[in-house]
């Protein structure tokens, strides 16, 4: 691995798109209300994905991971993905 | 005349497709596997049912990078025919092959009964056999199969008659009952522009055998036919060059009456 | 990554550590005196796990030495990781049944995922192609949020291991009572194919030949799970048992792996690394063979850093296999398994010394003669004693049970009895099961057995999972005869004759005299029935400790009965298929309200005597049903069990696929009317035939000394269900009773999600 | 309802714990590497949750919250979780 790589933490989350249904959000919605939760409202569910990336600078790791959320990782039909990159510094608490 | 099941690992319903195509209709059947670069001369590629991959990410979404179906891609645009069963179905989706997507079913349960669909278009090479309106009985068996896309493609679908199955009663209707996964107006199958290319989620495989049931037949029967009807049934080469032997073109020319199926020894 | 493990520190052997590892003081002497020396961190683990209730079979090993295993159909009986039978033309069938009781208590799904993956790998470990899974549960009632939660989490578990892997999930049953409550029962038998040609065994044979361990890497999870299934759910404890994670994708990869590794003759033995992993893989294979094993736990795959060699001994990560490769080999195994992109591993050798030897890099760190290791696990019998408090029960007086009921009382019994969840349609539970993968499920769930298609041999495969444990609670000797009459029974009534059982025993803490006692008298039933209907143990499984605060469950004997059909197009279906169709009854109705379902259902009373059962008559039906289906007589059989005449006829006439079929019936009998209705007298079956062959049938019967009665005919127009008894009419909707039965689950089910408390 | 509640957004993340096998993360890591990403390791799956909560105080949320990971949401036995809560002033971008 070449001297320069920096080392990333990635965090991608994976949610449906407006407009697609959300069954496993409702469902747990219904739950938590059978069980007695109250107050509780907009439920959304999703995926999560978290990964280490080797990269030479934030910029590259960022693009690194778009390319793979739009090939691969969220399917733009029915999904849309936020990510999040922790830098070296603050990778290491 | 030969058709290619493609073997994801993870694939489950492959040996049934086998069954289907050389027991069933005596056609000759070959395996392909995921990591092959060639379609060793097939006209017709069976993409089965099963969890490829075990359905990890989305059912469908790892699979379709697999180096065969970017044989299976480029033949389909080439007008060669394809067919999806259940976990195929989501594969092509992911693929682009089809519009939309299946995701999961809206009880949230795996859902495994037989459902009735009633064939709506006969225009493609897995439904000639068949008349429009026919009611079939054919299990399903998925945890997500409930067909969505944008209103736009729906329409779409709809106006260009490329809606292929539809969930309905026993009476042939489209009711909310007898939809068993949340699918927007009750698709079940449906097919690409061209009219090649076809996914669906029940399973046509698993009822063809007198002891079985047999209305699935019809779709292997509608395929050698419309092979039989063009010929050589591949329009063109397809395999990339310099991977493998070039595909055979089809050994038999058409000697049989379309929609005759024959068995044809291997 | 696979490295040297981590060292680790010494660890003085303690009679507390010895005690931690579930071994008696006198068990710890015979392991001295086996060695020869004190035993090393590594080796006393070794030990416990070997000598743990569930490999090693301490207290009840004496009485399975008891079950017939021999017949001329049994080509492997107990003693491998599956039994197999010859079902003819050069092929075979191989089975076994399996508990995932403790590990699905804790974590519903994943417990019984990993319980479907071990019973898959059990069988095509043999070289058989797995071709059905069924499934038996016994969990508390359904007014509880916990067993909702249970049930929900398993059958998902169930499901989604077998849909995944492609197996299809073809029957079983489902019970539910208070006593199964925290204890849920899960039973899972896998029924698989094979040419005996192509039988595999766990051997490892052949000096020098490699071990390979296979598949998934191993972790830190189950380390100990076998001696855990050893000792009871502990309520207060909050030392959260490790439960282990499947992955039915690998598994899959595994059979095909396995089954092509076999096929092309590459292998000497395999054997799934289940219960106590390596360990007992490696150990049973050598003891198999007479031979010696020699590993090297650095050469392991692991997934973690830092294992000792005491947790890569004793991990019980899923989804691993150890093989044996023939000599020259080894290559062309990695070619396959990598094609499949699973990891393979050289981890040691076979040794003709006998010793299982356990190396860390160059140090030795276990050393242990095979032999008396795997065979000389010391075995215990106790003293039995019926508890008081169930003699109690079953001498209850249950007259006034059996006075006169009215129309209405009769009815609104039936109603009751169709919404108890131990009667109604499973079909919320098989719904979500993949029933028809492999095209070989000729009749599916719903039916009294499944039947399989053999190949192409033109001949089927049934198979019944069967066990109340009310009955053998009450009475444990006649409740495992009852299971196992039950379990032919249903075998027979598809056309099958019953050929061979599996048989998984479940009980409570072995230690207490009462379940002792439960246990001895019902392995003496099961023998007394294998014997009279000639059908052998091929192998089976114990389960003890399964108790919660409130005691032990129900004592739960499952068998699992395997049946040939020599024509597959005369399988005969259970329900009633044809309009104007006769129904008989085959059997003898008692007075015999004891122990049924309507005495717990209807008047909240578990008690009396379970009804009577006569072997030998079980058999002459048996013989009937299976004649009656070679000679087409019969149109469709279906058993009389829980819930008796009543309920059987309803689910007849509820369960065709064509939906619902009107009957009406009358049976004539001095018995009062709430037992003619409800009693659940044994060895009896509905039948629905053609009228032209009522008195072939008659004659059928008669000629095996069998009672036989025309009660009634299928599809009058009314659309009614009609049963009369004794004097007292049943007179239903048929859509009301359809209804009931079919929403007697979803109701209770669908209303909440998964709870994890 | 009260006056007094103030609104939450909450998210959920719920992780195989420590030592549970992740197939999941292990496939995708593979898909990723066939697909010719570099330099990614320790990829791991999980599943999230969002909502919105009604509750007089921050701590009354993350005590709601809890007892809903505990009961519904995550298995302990097999299962980790962590909650973000974003109290009101934040909450409104
Ligand atoms: N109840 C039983 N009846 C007959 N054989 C049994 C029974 N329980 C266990 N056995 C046999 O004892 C042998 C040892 O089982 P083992 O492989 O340790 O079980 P498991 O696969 O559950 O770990 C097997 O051949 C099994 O079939
Ligand atoms: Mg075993």
């Amino acid at each position: 691995m070449p001297a320069n790589q920096l080392s990333f933490r990635v965090e991608i989350r994976v949610t449906p798109r407006e407009g697609i249904v959300d069954p496993e959000g409702q469902t747990i919605a219904r739950a938590l209300e059978d069980l007695g939760y109250r107050g509780v409202s907009r439920v959304g569910s999703g995926r999560l994905l978290k990964l280490e990336l080797q990269a030479p600078s934030g910029e590259d790791a960022r693009d690194l991971v778009t390319r793979m959320c739009e090939e691969l990782i969220a399917n733009p039909v029915i999904e849309r993905y936020e990510v999040q990159i922790r830098s070296p510094e603050t990778a290491s608490p | 005349m030969k058709i290619g099941i493609v073997r994801f690992p993870g694939s489950n319903c492959d040996q049934d497709c086998h069954r289907a195509v050389d027991e069933g209709v005596g056609a000759e059947a070959a395996y392909l596997w995921h990591k092959s670069h060639d379609l060793e001369g097939c006209q017709a590629i069976l993409l089965p049912g099963g969890f490829s991959y075990g359905d990890h990410l989305r059912a469908g979404a790892i699979a379709r990078f697999s180096p065969i179906m970017r044989e299976v891609i480029a033949f389909a645009r080439d007008g060669g025919p394809v067919l999806g069963i259940c976990n195929g179905f989501q594969v092509l989706c992911e693929a682009g092959l089809l519009p939309g997507a299946l995701v999961r079913n809206d009880s949230l349960r795996f859902r495994s009964h037989p459902v009735r669909v009633r064939v709506e278009q006969t225009d493609t090479p897995f439904t000639s056999e068949y008349e429009e309106g026919d009611v079939l009985r054919m299990p399903i068996a998925h945890g997500e199969g409930q067909y969505v896309a944008d209103q736009s493609v729906i329409d779409a679908l709809e106006s260009e008659r490329r809606v292929i199955f539809r969930y309905v009663d026993e009476l042939g209707q489209r009711t909310e009952e007898a939809n068993p996964n949340g699918s927007v107006r009750n698709i079940a199958g449906i097919c690409d522009e061209g009219r090649r290319v076809v996914g669906l989620m029940p399973h046509p495989e698993r009822v063809v055998s007198k002891l079985l049931g047999t209305d699935g037949l019809g779709v292997f029967h509608s395929l050698i036919g419309s092979l039989q009807a063009t010929g050589d049934g591949t329009t063109t080469q397809t395999t990339r060059a310099g991977d493998g032997p070039a595909a055979q073109a089809a050994e038999a020319p058409a000697t049989h009456a379309p929609g005759v199926a024959e068995a044809s020894a291997p | 990554m696979s490295g040297s493990a981590t060292r680790a520190p010494v660890i003085e052997i303690t009679p507390e550590l010895v005690a931690d590892h579930g071994l008696s003081p006198d068990e710890y002497e015979q392991i001295l005196e086996i060695l020869g020396r004190e035993p090393t961190f590594p080796e006393l683990g070794v030990f416990s796990a070997m000598w743990s209730e569930h490999c090693g079979y301490k207290n009840s090993r004496p009485h399975l030495e008891t079950l017939p295993t021999e017949g001329p159909l049994v080509v492997q009986g107990p003693g491998e990781n599956a039994g197999v039978i010859d079902a003819g033309d050069g092929w075979g069938v191989a089975f076994k049944i399996e508990s995932h009781n403790h590990p699905s208590a804790v974590e519903p799904y994943q417990g019984a995922a990993t319980g479907s993956g071990g019973i898959l790998r059990d069988v095509f470990t043999m070289g058989a192609r797995p071709i059905a899974i069924l499934d038996s549960l016994h969990f508390g009632s359904l007014d509880s949020p916990r067993s909702r939660y249970l049930l929900d989490g398993v059958v998902r578990g169930v499901g989604d291991y077998g849909n995944c892997v492609g197996v299809p999930t073809v029957g079983g049953e489902a019970i539910f009572d208070p006593s199964y409550e925290r204890n849920p029962i899960i039973n899972v038998m896998c029924i698989g194919i094979l040419r005996l040609d192509d039988l595999m065994r766990g051997k490892a044979e052949g000096v020098g030949n490699a071990v390979m361990a296979v598949g998934a890497r191993t972790g830190r999870d189950g380390i100990h799970g076998a001696t855990f299934a050893s000792v009871e759910l502990d309520e207060g404890s909050d030392s959260r048992p490790q439960v282990q994670v499947g992955d039915p994708f690998t598994e899959k990869l595994l059979l095909e792996a396995s089954l092509e590794l076999i096929g092309r003759d590459l292998l000497v033995g395999i054997q799934d690394m289940g219960a106590a992993g390596l360990t007992s893989s490696g150990t049973e294979m050598a003891a198999r063979s007479g031979s010696g094993i020699d590993i090297d736990v650095a050469l392991v795959p692991v997934r973690e850093q830092g294992m000792t060699p005491y947790e890569i001994l004793l991990s019980e990560s899923q989804e691993r296999m150890l093989l044996v490769a023939k000599p020259g080999c080894e290559s062309s195994v990695a070619d396959v398994l990598s094609k499949w992109d699973l990891e393979a591993a050289v981890v040691g050798r076979v040794t003709d010394d006998g010793f299982f030897r356990v190396r860390d890099g160059g140090e030795v760190v276990v050393e242990i003669p095979v032999q008396p290791l795997v065979n000389e696990c010391p075995t215990y019998t106790r003293e039995g004693v019926e508890d008081p408090e169930v003699r109690r029960l079953r001498e209850l007086d249950i007259a006034e049970y059996s006075a006169p009921i009215s129309d209405q009382e009769a009815a609104d019994a039936l109603l009751t009895l169709l919404d108890s969840p131990s009667l109604a349609s499973c079909r919320w539970i098989y719904e979500q099961y993949d029933t028809t993968v492999g095209t070989n499920t000729v009749v599916g769930p719903g039916s009294d057995a499944a039947v399989l298609r053999l190949a192409d041999s033109g001949r089927g495969i049934a198979a019944s999972l069967d066990c109340n444990g009310r009955y053998v609670y009450l009475e444990p000797r006649r409740g495992a005869k009852i299971a196992m009459a039950e379990a032919a029974r249903n075998v027979a009534c598809s056309g099958a004759r019953p050929v061979a059982i599996t048989n998984c025993l479940n009980f409570g803490n072995p230690l207490k005299p009462g379940t002792y006692y439960h246990f001895a008298e019902a392995v003496a039933g099961l023998g007394e029935g294998c014997r009279a209907l000639s059908t052998p143990v091929t192998g089976g499984n114990v389960s003890f400790y399964n108790e919660t605060p409130d005691g032990a469950v129900y004592p739960t004997p499952v068998i699992g009965m395997i049946g040939l059909l020599e024509h597959l197009d005369r399988v005969v279906p259970s329900c009633f298929r044809t309009p104007g169709s006769t129904v008989v009854l085959v059997g003898e109705t008692g007075d015999e309200l004891g122990a049924s379902e309507y005495l717990a259902a209807c008047h909240g009373v578990v008690g009396g005597a379970p009804p009577q059962i006569d072997l030998e008559e079980a058999r002459r039906l048996v013989d009937f049903l299976v004649e009656a289906a070679e000679r087409r007589l019969v149109l469709s059989a279906h058993d009389c069990a829980e819930g008796g005449l009543a309920v059987a006829l309803a689910e007849c006439s509820l369960g065709g696929p064509d939906g619902p079929l009107a009957v009406e019936a009358e049976l004539r009998t001095d018995v009062p009317a709430a037992a003619a209705l409800y009693g659940e007298s044994q060895s009896r079956v509905v039948l629905s035939c053609d009228p032209e062959t009522v008195e072939e049938i008659v004659a059928l019967a008669a000629e095996r000394g069998l009672p036989v009665a025309v009660i009634g005919s299928v599809g009058p127009p009314d659309g009614r269900f009609r049963l009369a008894a004794a004097g007292v009419q049943i007179d239903l909707e048929l859509d009301r009773i359809h209804d009931v039965y079919r929403s007697a689950l979803p109701r209770r089910m669908e209303k909440q999600a998964g709870l994890t408390t």
